[in-house]
């Protein structure tokens, strides 16, 4: 390989080369996924935007999609990474801006090509909307944190390696300023992993209990007392994450109740009718909004659309799947599978309509309630003045909780 | 347009009824109990039944000769709020309700099965789709031929557990209600949206019917069955709906986020003062359509048997989707902890959803609605 | 007439043969219908639970609605009342409440007979919802008060005697506890009285400038700085209002709306259709809740379901004159009579739908807004925990405005 | 289900155009002047629209050929937009939309008069109903015979200061599109709800009228410009909700009540995070629109037609509702002052409401819409 100009000066004709370059060296046919994507990891593919030697290229962070979309058009697209979506979208943001040398160097590259699976150990039963109360306690002990705690809505937690996790290291002080963040060893001793069942039959997700776990200082990310401010970089990552590529028109929930009334002319009335078309209107204004801010996004202009994507799509799936239902009448009544499993993820065509209802409900309060996004809208993007509060300057111990 | 002045208020034997039902509920079968027995195969909590039916539910409108109380339909629908409201797994719908209206209406053929259902010895269910909605003609699906039935009919409400079946089926002689003990009949559980509420395919291959009612007999008293059904079911709904919002209300007073009850934010607040307007007009709605259903049974009542209809189709159409709002917004203000299977909060979103589409959905009987109330539909 | 028994021990059937009685003594057809009310006034059926000698017979308030549907069965309910509702509905029952002897020999009988017509003083353009923050200023000299102010929303102020007048008497204190309630005479020098012009295009309402105006102390309603607690009676007796008369099925807006659709075939399609039966629904489940509170009334047992019944009025009167647009189309697009007009009331079946939806705006802002009667409700009939308050404990003077 | 991927941006072009615009809008029209002007019998700025003309808006489509910008209809589209947002009285969507567009789909039959609207010297419309709906068919209220026009058309849009008619009339040949001389028709006015955009009765009793389009050309061209109409009137609405949003957001933040201000009480915040959305989605369905509808007249656009037409019912379908949400939302949030003729809101009220009934209501739209992605009505 070539010795890289500076990142800086790289543009998407020069990194259209450079994948180019690479799948001559690197044939997948004949490459294990895993070592294909250390060399793409290496060779600054990753991440153009990270520094080199740590995934990147130091390249301007708007012409990462320009590699994806190379790769793939080359067809090389690595497979079965849902796994990696706390890895991928949420650490390794956050271990770039705030680890150290050594952890960039120990976490990255693992969490990249999947041999490392992370989980988020963030919201507690007390702690939800509000995720700045939570009460995980950190004690140092020398070179190293005693954690305790319980956290819930863990995905991933059963197959994670790694956990980024907050913890209450001061509770004297107000509860923005007495947070850490760690990195957590999912193994470690007293880390009690249970399946958490939803109202679907199944359990996605987990609560964690920690129990006395030992965190070693060097897993520390960011300051003492710095958590929040961390923990912001993590989360805001976690909100912007929008895929590259354009939705067709009516895809998602509405093509399965769209192709259900094409297909079922005995299900029809003018009222479902009517209310089918308003709901294909809504989704379709929806597509192209996130459209427009692929567009904008993809010319370095993000938009604050971004916060409303997420609501836009809970809204539209709940209104929709309760359609489905209504449309369906007799066959409405019925589920598929109550047994308790643990799913790979959620993939809503392969489930009945009853499925698709009580999943989406789980849409407008995971990663953030509907209630939360609209109060970030109206003081981020509105700038409307912000409600009295009451528990910015109080000790933590002293809350009502 | 003009209707009768109907008595919207609950008198005070309702309310000592309401109370008793209420708490053998709180006392024998809370929903953390309910909760717990949904994964059996056999959720329907037949001792409860028993229980109940000693205190009168399963013969409400069934005459006191006849081992009933004698009351009326709206003694039935303070029973259905609270069953609602306790997501209670008993046959009362099918039996109390469906397969005994059925058989009121058949005059003295029925008297024998009927004592049994009001007594609570047995339980029964009429046989059709528990989505089926009273407009919707006579149903085809089971004939009959030499006192022989045979034919399959799915989705049947508290078939599981039934003992007698009422069976509406078609013979030479044209529409007729039969009775069919259940063990002639195979019963075969689907899995049901509603947790606490099972439902059925019934197969009849050939099953000994006994005829007891025939032609136009058959019809009114299927239709009536069907119209209290819908009555009745939306009192259901309004205690479902009355369970989501004071359940909200509790937790919204003692949830705690940013220092304060989250009960104290105006966003919360103007949604549960929203879906308190909507309960309390339910509570109207479902009071009227009760009243209305309850004249159905009085002597030379023809002349009131669309006000029925109207105010069963008000209701189906208005508290429907009341309660699916109650339940939907109770999830979401409870947040994580109402999409865990652990709290009972889903076993209501379940029956809310159920509910509105058993016995028609909204949309069916908004249509219905506007046939009898002379706002027709766009000529094609 | 023969001895009153004590009122207390009155029932309906008893009323009722006062009622028979007093026809038989003044035959409408011949009596002024001013003299006949004054008649009526002086044998104490005017109102049954006032005092005897003010208009009523101490009986029990339930019972007023057997006297007035017993004079209407006879044929004798008194016509062109409408100028009287702030009289009947507000000033009478605080006069009562919190008047001296003089002010209710004063006042009450030609409030009751129509020879005086009340208004409100109450709205001001800095205080809506929040009306404790009224800046109207009384200071008192000697004997009487001196008020300067502006007061908005003032029906009927351009044919009225007296109004109902709620002035800041101490600027340093809390705002609730500033506030004095005074009787003003509107004819009074100060006063000036201007027509406030709506979006329909008439002026129902008025803007009341006082400029210096004197009110002697006698007209001093309730103690000074208790005008709070006095204001209180006012509008809770607005907002218990409600019609002793069970209403039809399909009355009001959707009455129009349901003959347009009778009456023109061509206007229809079906999604107009579903969303008629909707607002159809709604608005005879709205009937039946007043009629089920009119039920509670009469057994003297009423609901809070009273707050809500404005708010429903409000939204389907909105709902069903939007809809009534929309299924106009063209004709939808016109209006009747932009005039500046003084109108006598509002007559929905006498304008255009365009007027309707226009004025239909103003339900869920005249007498309480949407917010605060979702407020009340959430607070009062829920019993949620009230918002963090800055306002209560700091003096008038200081508060925002 | 295939469609192209549009450009939903805005240039930097378009947004000098807007910055023009808005700043001469901000000069010359403020909401409080067009408020002062209402009550004039004719409303109409002409000042302000030869203004605007000087500046290009009223040729954006038209060739530099011919007087005009040479631009696409997504600058038309930001024209529109700010034009709402200041709903500003001038005869931009019957002359520079529909007139314009008619004339220029008639090829070169009328290339004067295309001159002469470009260059803001006369102003012209299109007499149809400005209700009616692109899908309507070719209206029959107008028969041509010998080339003498004859009938009546009600609720023109701007016909009142209109120089040209362009006339769709039906004659032995068929249908055929007519420029007339706006001086041999009666041109009577109507009350209208929207204050600031007067519509007009136009009467034609023998008027001579020249033949632009005949046959299926006239179809097409009356089409074209329905489509482009409801496509750019829902820029126009996106600007009215603009301002409806704007206007609040700003009045939320300094009225205060209760000692603070409304905007920090989480139900304000809600509603109006809820508006903002909305709007955005707006602004990307418009954007969506106005570049489909800028296609329909490039070179062998046929195949883009039903694209330009399911994006224009699209955003017809949307829009409208979200304008007038906003603007009502804008009146309940503004309270008592919002009610006041005084106060400009309720000119962006009766702008918002006219426009959702106009080329089309949303339920029009829709219905058009399932034809076009195939969701079929029911069969009766």
């Amino acid at each position: 390989m070539t010795t890289a100009p500076a990142g800086a000066s790289l543009d998407a004709s020069a990194l259209r080369q450079r994948v180019a370059d690479f799948v001559a060296e690197y044939d997948p046919e004949t490459t294990d996924q895993r070592d294909f994507l250390a060399a793409r990891f290496d060779a600054g593919l990753a991440w153009v935007h990270f520094p080199e030697g740590e995934g990147g290229l130091g390249a301007p962070r708007a012409l990462q999609p320009v590699v994806d979309e190379e790769f793939e058009r080359l067809g090389y697209t690595p497979v079965g990474r849902e796994g990696l979506v706390i890895g991928l979208g949420m650490a390794a943001p956050t271990i770039l801006a705030f680890g150290t040398p050594e952890q960039r160097a120990r976490y990255l590259k693992p969490l990249y090509t999947g041999e490392e699976i992370w989980c988020q150990l963030f919201s507690e039963p007390g702690a939800g909307s509000d995720l700045a109360a939570l009460g995980t306690r950190a004690v140092r002990e020398g070179d190293a944190w005693t954690v305790s705690g319980q956290k819930v809505w863990t995905s991933l937690a059963h197959r994670a390696r790694f956990a980024i996790l907050v913890a209450r290291t001061d509770p004297d002080v107000p509860k923005h300023k007495g947070i850490t963040y760690f990195i957590c060893d999912m193994s470690a001793e007293g880390v009690d992993v249970r399946a958490l069942r939803q109202i679907t039959g199944e359990a996605e997700f987990n609560e964690v209990y920690l129990n006395d776990v030992r965190i070693p200082d060097s897993q520390r990310l960011g300051g003492e007392g710095e958590g929040w401010r961390v923990a912001q970089t993590t989360l805001m990552n976690e909100r912007v994450s929008i895929g590259g590529h354009p939705e067709p028109r009516e895809g998602g929930l509405i093509s399965l109740v769209s192709q259900l009334w094409r297909e079922r002319p005995d299900l029809r009335t003018p009222g479902l009718h009517d209310q089918l078309l308003r709901l294909w209107v809504d989704a379709e204004a929806a597509r192209l909004t996130k459209e427009r801010l692929r567009q904008q996004l993809a010319i370095g202009q993000p938009g604050p659309e971004g916060s409303a994507a997420k609501y836009s799509f809970s809204r539209l799936n709940q209104e929709i799947s309760g359609l489905e239902l209504e449309m369906l009448g007799a066959e409405g009544m019925t589920y598929d599978d109550w047994t308790f499993r643990r799913p790979e993820g959620v993939e809503f065509t392969k489930r009945s309509p009853g499925f698709h209802y009580l999943r989406s409900k789980g849409n407008s309060i995971e990663g953030g309630t509907t209630e939360i996004l609209r109060n970030i809208i109206a003081e981020r993007v509105l700038g409307l003045p912000s409600e009295p509060r009451t528990d910015k300057d109080v000790a933590w111990k002293d809350l009502p909780k | 347009m003009s209707e009768k002045r109907l008595d919207l208020l609950y008198s005070e034997v309702e309310e000592e009824l309401r109370a008793s039902v209420r708490s053998l509920l709180e006392d024998k079968s809370p929903p953390e109990s309910v909760l717990a027995r949904v994964e059996d195969d056999r959720i329907t909590d037949t001792a409860l039944w028993k229980e109940l039916a000693e205190i009168g539910v399963a013969g409400l409108p069934v005459s006191e000769e006849l081992g009933g109380a004698g009351a009326s339909l709206r003694e039935s629908a303070v029973v259905a709020e609270e069953l609602g409201r306790g997501v209670a797994p008993v046959p009362f719908m099918g039996s109390a309700v469906l397969a005994t209206t059925a058989l009121l209406e058949s005059g003295d053929a029925a008297t024998q099965e009927l004592e049994a259902l009001a007594g609570g010895e047995s339980t029964g269910t009429l046989v059709v789709g528990f989505a089926r909605a009273p407009g919707s003609g006579f149903p085809e699906a089971v004939q009959e031929n030499g006192g022989k039935l045979r034919g399959n009919v799915g989705g049947v409400v508290d078939a599981l557990t039934a003992d007698v079946l009422v069976v509406p089926a078609v013979g030479d002689s044209g529409p007729g209600l039969y009775v069919v003990p259940a063990s002639e009949a195979t019963v075969t559980p689907v899995v049901s949206l509603d947790l606490t509420r099972p439902l059925a395919d019934v197969s009849l291959e050939g099953a000994a019917g006994r005829r007891v009612a025939s032609g136009a007999d058959a019809e009114r008293a299927l239709r009536h069955a069907l119209v209290t059904g819908a009555a009745l079911l939306s009192a259901e709904q309004l205690g479902v709906a009355q369970w989501a919002l004071d359940a909200t209300v509790d937790y919204a007073k003692t949830r705690t986020q940013f220092g304060r009850p989250i009960g104290s934010f105006q966003a919360v607040k103007h949604r549960l003062a929203d879906l308190w307007i909507s309960v309390s007009q339910a509570r109207a709605v479902v009071r009227s359509a009760a009243s209305a259903a309850a004249t159905l049974r009085e002597p030379g009542a023809g002349a009131e048997a669309a006000e029925a209809e109207i105010n069963a189709s008000l209701a189906q159409a208005f508290v429907s989707s009341v309660a699916v709002k109650a339940a939907e917004e109770a999830l979401q203000l409870h947040g994580g902890i109402g999409f865990t299977w652990e709290h009972p909060l889903h076993l209501f979103l379940k029956r809310a959803k159920s509910d509105a589409l058993a016995l028609g959905t909204a949309d069916r009987h908004r249509l219905a609605l506007s046939g009898r109330v002379d706002l027709p539909a766009p000529s094609a």
